[in-house]
């Protein structure tokens, strides 16, 4: 029987899930609600500081390390959810998660490098 | 042949209403959603932010939209739960060597609660400060 | 009826079975073999042993030693011979064990650890924690697994063997899930069946064990010796009977009764060692027939507790600290905290005697062969013998490897030198013949016997006329009663008619065995007029060695007769009947 | 002695008589102390001798009694009557055909558990005359929880994923598996990653964990399943490094074995 290829993801989605763990609670209690509420003052995130910011090569891998290793926790981890609902198409489940993966990895990538 | 053993199906759509150890574990699996979907976003933001600062701006305007506010406050329980499920789970997996046994699993589970709280506190920090 | 042809059939698939199958498929892999077990073997009783097997291995320890304390232990009534091989064969057998994976309890440089054990004089028991029996049964099961010669029938029921012309050649099982009856036919039998401690009603046995195997060859015409000898175990819980190990006194427990005086220095076995210092072979390290009866003389002094489940003893272990407790005795404090409410780190487990092996069993020779040409036995079911008249804890599991592979390779000797094969028309008259006798049990006009009311009848004759102390009285009225229940049992009907899994007609074939069996172990020790190992007489209470230095041989005299019992000498090659010393006094 | 009555709730299935299982309750007089499977004997002793169901040792180590006791998988042995209230419901386990009863047919784990060659696997047999393999503590306690597996399959009646998919090797073998890769007597691993990490080995396992919350001797099964994908993983990306990857994967599996 042919070993699964099922390591390839499983590797991304063990680091993002941590990644995840340690991060994004925080970032969108951040980003997502305290600066639309206004907690950090009118100027939270402002394009300038935040274009500034971004701008430092080191924060660039750390922005899209933790964007990109999440965004594949996450695909790997909808994979299986899918199934746990009764959708039995695993290929095309995994085609259209991983598939969505690569093209929001693909978007980060390009947006970050250019700033 | 007088055997028949009978089958007992299990449902393929709504096996996990069974009991509340499955309902918990879905929730986890769930967040997966919210957290992709946070991500897509965050993603989408990020090329925002290249194409400009009217591009940007209108991000952080559409940030503040009620449904955006709903869908964070679940984001947010749902990462949460993540995190803790996440970090809880980490010993069985990831055994870590202390003499002629392994550090025990409270002890890991308790690192981590205390780094995420560190993590949390500098993201906080630095978004705030930006 | 489905016919199955095999070389060699082996009956039951705990420690011996297991064992014999393997070294049957390494002797030779062109052999096929049968393996039949009426649980799937990871069932086998083999898994509830604790303490350990006892194996010479260490610089301190000799061979010499171990016979000694065999031999002593076992009131002198062990064939020397057989227990000279027995522990010349044990350390290999055990290392094979290792070998094969079994996790044995280690010491730091991570050579194999030995503990203290009842009646031994010197450390030699290997252990796995508390679980060495689960883990050799899972071992050998585990490594069975390898040898695709090995073709397993689980939760298959035999039933009968089938002997044509004084020839075993197989033998009939029924198929739990169909309810079909199987012919087994083979060359050689192997029965590895397992004791009948279930015939009493406070045991560390499993409800499994119900000596199908012995009973099977008695009918067959295989004499059962020394029957009379039955082990109790010290330290069972009294509720249930579960087994508190030896290992639990190997490791320093000690033994009070309800002053909290350690009682065992009253009964030759002192002088009180020191709390944590355990002396072997003295106080809580002798031998289980001693402490066992110790108890009973206890218990006629007033001085045990009274609970819901009857007269209890102490067993105090709070000295040894809870660190050492979980390493060598977690799954103890386990059963001790779960069953008795009581944990053993902080309180002593009120414990009692409770019925746990049986020494006698189907007579065979230093070969493992019985009289029956074909048919072999190994484990608790045989008696080769090597426990005398009291088995030494430990000795046990080290007798499943040693005889088990014993047997596998007489079996095969047997084979090729015999050149036998099988007469299938006769088998299968034989078989024919045993199956219209299992259906005919369903046939049975249903009355108001019913098969635990028999069985409740058969509990209180054991333990009220059969037990720790007998005499001519109360054994004289357990074999009429057990006569009584023979009747009785003819007449029982099996009230389920269905064919799968009816667990009904098994219980009533189970009940039919430890009748049999039952009246074996009443009517030897009614024969046996003097005290030895196990077998206590309050009416004779010496060791009388000119007229009883001898196996007691019941053999089956028909569905209504009580059993012929005869006498065979005991093989002595170097160690003269001596006197039992526990007391520390010599070495 | 305290009594109580409870009224036991069992699933039976006679193949013979009935289409489809159906519930039976009988009022059963117990003794405060007792564990169901007590209550079950007394329905089989004085009640009904027809209802079938397995057991032994009555000490939770020979794996024969495990059911569904109010939807939970557990061993009646060691369920004891004073954690239920006066009500027990008692059913074959889940995930299993039922054969009879409280009988499930466990043919299917019979046929795995062998795929996964649970015993020790060597290049080299060691001869017995050279005594046993030295084993230290540390390498003893690596490998000794996950040996404690008494087959009782109620992992598999917990395990969600074997219910959506028979095929899946399932927590109790492959944590056997998982038992003999880490002992140091060992060198087995590869081959049995031909069947632990194909399709339906290890990643089946979505890590529900249930097993290891009903397992009854504290395996861990799921704790298992991930550490054998973590280290099926690492060799995955060993595999493709190269002669750089080889030399890593082989230094770390030769450190194990005892020679």
């Amino acid at each position: 029987m042919a070993k699964s290829n099922k390591p390839i993801v499983w590797g991304l989605f063990a680091v993002g899930g941590t990644v995840a763990a340690f991060c994004v609670p925080a970032l969108i209690l951040a980003h997502g609600l305290l600066v639309p509420l206004g907690v950090f003052g009118e100027n939270a995130l402002s394009y300038e500081r935040v274009s500034a910011v971004i701008g430092f090569l080191p924060v660039k891998i750390v922005v899209l390390g933790v964007v990109i290793l999440t965004l594949w926790h996450a695909a790997h981890r909808i994979r299986v959810t899918m199934h746990d609902f009764g959708i039995r198409k695993d290929d095309m489940v995994a085609m259209l998660c991983y598939g969505a993966a690569g093209l929001l990895t693909a978007t980060a990538l390009l947006g970050v490098m250019a700033v | 042949m007088s055997r028949k053993p009978f089958v007992r199906p299990v449902p393929a759509t709504t096996w996990y209403m069974r009991n509340g150890r499955y309902l918990r574990y879905m929730a986890r699996e769930v967040s997966s959603l919210f957290i992709g979907l946070y991500m897509a976003g965050l993603a989408m933001g990020l090329m925002r932010l290249a194409q400009g600062p009217d591009a940007w701006n209108a991000y952080l305007t559409a940030l503040s939209s009620p449904l955006a506010l709903v869908f964070h406050v679940l984001a947010f329980a749902f990462a949460t739960y993540h995190a803790t499920t996440w970090f809880n789970a980490t010993p069985k997996a990831m055994r870590i060597r202390w003499g002629d046994g392994y550090v025990p699993g409270p002890t890991v589970v308790r690192a981590h609660y205390a780094l995420w709280g560190l993590v949390s506190l500098v993201i906080l920090v630095l978004v705030g400060v930006i | 009826m489905e016919t199955i042809q095999t070389d060699v059939a082996i009956v039951g698939a705990g420690g011996a079975g297991l064992r014999a199958a393997i070294a049957l498929a390494e002797a030779d892999p062109g052999l096929s073999i049968t393996l039949l077990s009426k649980v799937y073997p990871m069932r086998s009783h083999t898994c509830a042993a604790e303490g350990g097997a006892a194996g010479v291995i260490k610089p301190d320890d000799s061979l010499d030693q171990h016979f000694s304390d065999t031999v002593g232990g076992g009131d002198w009534l062990c064939d020397q011979d057989a227990v000279e091989l027995f522990i010349n064969e044990a350390p290999r057998e055990l290392t094979r064990l290792e070998h094969w994976g079994c996790p044995w309890s280690r010491e730091t440089d991570g050579s194999v650890a030995v503990r203290p054990f009842g009646g031994m004089k010197i450390k030699r028991t290997w252990f796995a924690a508390d679980k060495s029996g689960f883990h050799i049964l899972h071992t050998l099961f585990q490594t069975s697994l390898k040898y695709p010669a090995i073709k397993r029938l689980d939760e298959v029921f035999t039933t009968d063997l089938i002997v044509v012309d004084g020839k075993v050649q197989g033998c009939c099982a029924i198929e739990m899930r169909t309810g079909q009856m199987i012919q087994v036919q083979a060359k050689a039998v192997i029965l590895c069946s397992g004791g009948g401690g279930r015939m009493f009603p406070f045991t560390t046995n499993g409800a499994i064990k119900t000596g199908d195997g012995m009973a099977m060859a008695y009918r067959a015409g295989v004499p059962l010796k020394d029957m009379e000898f039955v082990q109790y175990h010290p330290t069972g819980l009294p509720s249930t009977g579960i087994l508190l190990t030896e290992g639990c006194r190997g490791e320093g427990g000690v033994l009070r009764n309800k002053d909290g005086y350690r009682y065992l220095q009253d009964y030759g076995m002192g002088p009180e060692s020191p709390l944590g210092e355990p002396v072997l072979k003295t106080m809580e390290l002798g031998p289980r027939d001693r402490l066992s009866q110790a108890f009973w003389h206890e218990q006629q002094k007033g001085n045990t507790i009274q609970t819901q489940w009857g007269d209890c003893v102490y067993l105090d272990l709070r000295h040894l600290g809870e660190a050492k407790i979980n390493e060598r005795l977690p799954f103890v404090r386990d059963l001790a905290k779960s069953y008795s409410g009581v944990d053993m780190v902080t309180d002593m487990v009120p414990i009692r005697p409770v019925v746990h092996y049986m020494m006698g069993g189907i007579h065979t020779d230093i070969t493992a062969a019985t009289p029956l040409p074909g048919l072999f036995a190994a484990g608790e079911c045989a008696c080769v013998s090597i426990n005398g008249a009291n088995r030494l804890g430990s000795n046990s599991l080290t007798e499943l490897l040693v005889f088990g592979r014993r047997a596998a390779e007489s079996a095969v000797a047997y084979i090729k030198d015999s050149g036998v094969s099988v007469d299938g028309a006769a088998a299968n008259r034989e078989a024919t013949a045993v199956e219209a006798r299992i259906r005919a049990l369903f046939d049975r006009p249903e009355g108001d016997e019913t098969t635990a009311g028999l069985r409740q009848e058969m509990f209180d004759t054991m333990e009220g006329g059969a037990g720790i102390y007998r005499d001519e009285a109360s054994l004289t009225a357990t074999t009429a009663k057990l006569a009584e229940l023979r009747q009785r049992w003819q007449t029982l009907s099996v009230r389920d008619k269905s064919a799968v899994f009816n667990t009904d007609v098994m219980q009533v074939l189970e009940l039919g065995a430890m009748l049999d069996l039952a009246e074996t172990v009443a009517s030897s020790a009614l024969e046996r007029k003097e005290s030895r190992g196990s077998h206590q007489r309050l009416d004779h209470t010496e060791r009388d060695d000119t007229r009883y230095l001898k196996h007691s041989m019941a053999s089956y005299r028909g569905e209504t007769a009580p059993p012929a019992i005869d006498y065979l000498d005991v093989t002595i090659t170097k160690s003269q009947p001596g006197v039992r010393d526990y007391s520390g006094a010599k070495s | 002695m305290s009594e109580r009555t409870i009224e036991l709730e069992i699933l039976r299935y006679n193949p013979a008589t009935d289409e489809a299982p159906w519930y039976q309750t009988y009022t059963v007089p117990c003794q405060e102390e007792w564990v169901v499977l007590d209550a079950i004997n007394y329905v089989k002793d004085h009640l009904d001798s027809s209802l079938s169901y397995r057991w032994s040792c009555h000490m939770a180590v020979c794996g024969s009694c495990g059911m569904m006791i109010n939807g939970e998988p557990m061993l009646s042995c060691k369920a004891f009557l004073r954690d239920f209230g006066r009500k027990i419901r008692v059913e074959p386990l889940s995930h299993f055909p039922i054969e009879r009863d409280l009988v499930v047919v466990l043919d299917d784990f019979m046929e795995k558990l062998p795929r996964v060659k649970p015993y020790i696997v060597r290049d080299q047999e060691k001869p017995i005359e050279e005594g046993e393999y030295k084993q230290k503590p540390f390498e003893l306690y690596e490998f000794k929880q996950y040996s404690m597996c008494i087959n009782c399959m109620l992992c598999y009646a917990a395990c969600p994923q074997y219910g959506l998919n028979s095929e899946f090797i399932g927590p109790a073998a492959l944590a056997l598996a998982h038992r003999y890769n880490k002992d140091s007597r060992d060198e087995g691993r590869d081959q049995r990653e031909e069947i632990t990490a194909a399709h339906d080995g290890i990643w089946e396992c979505s890590f529900v964990g249930a097993c290891s919350e009903v397992c009854p001797k504290a395996v861990d099964p799921a704790g298992a399943i991930q550490q054998m994908k973590l280290a099926s993983t690492m060799d995955w990306y060993l595999e493709r490094l190269g002669g750089v990857g080889a030399r890593v994967k082989r230094s770390l599996s030769s450190r194990r074995t005892s020679k």
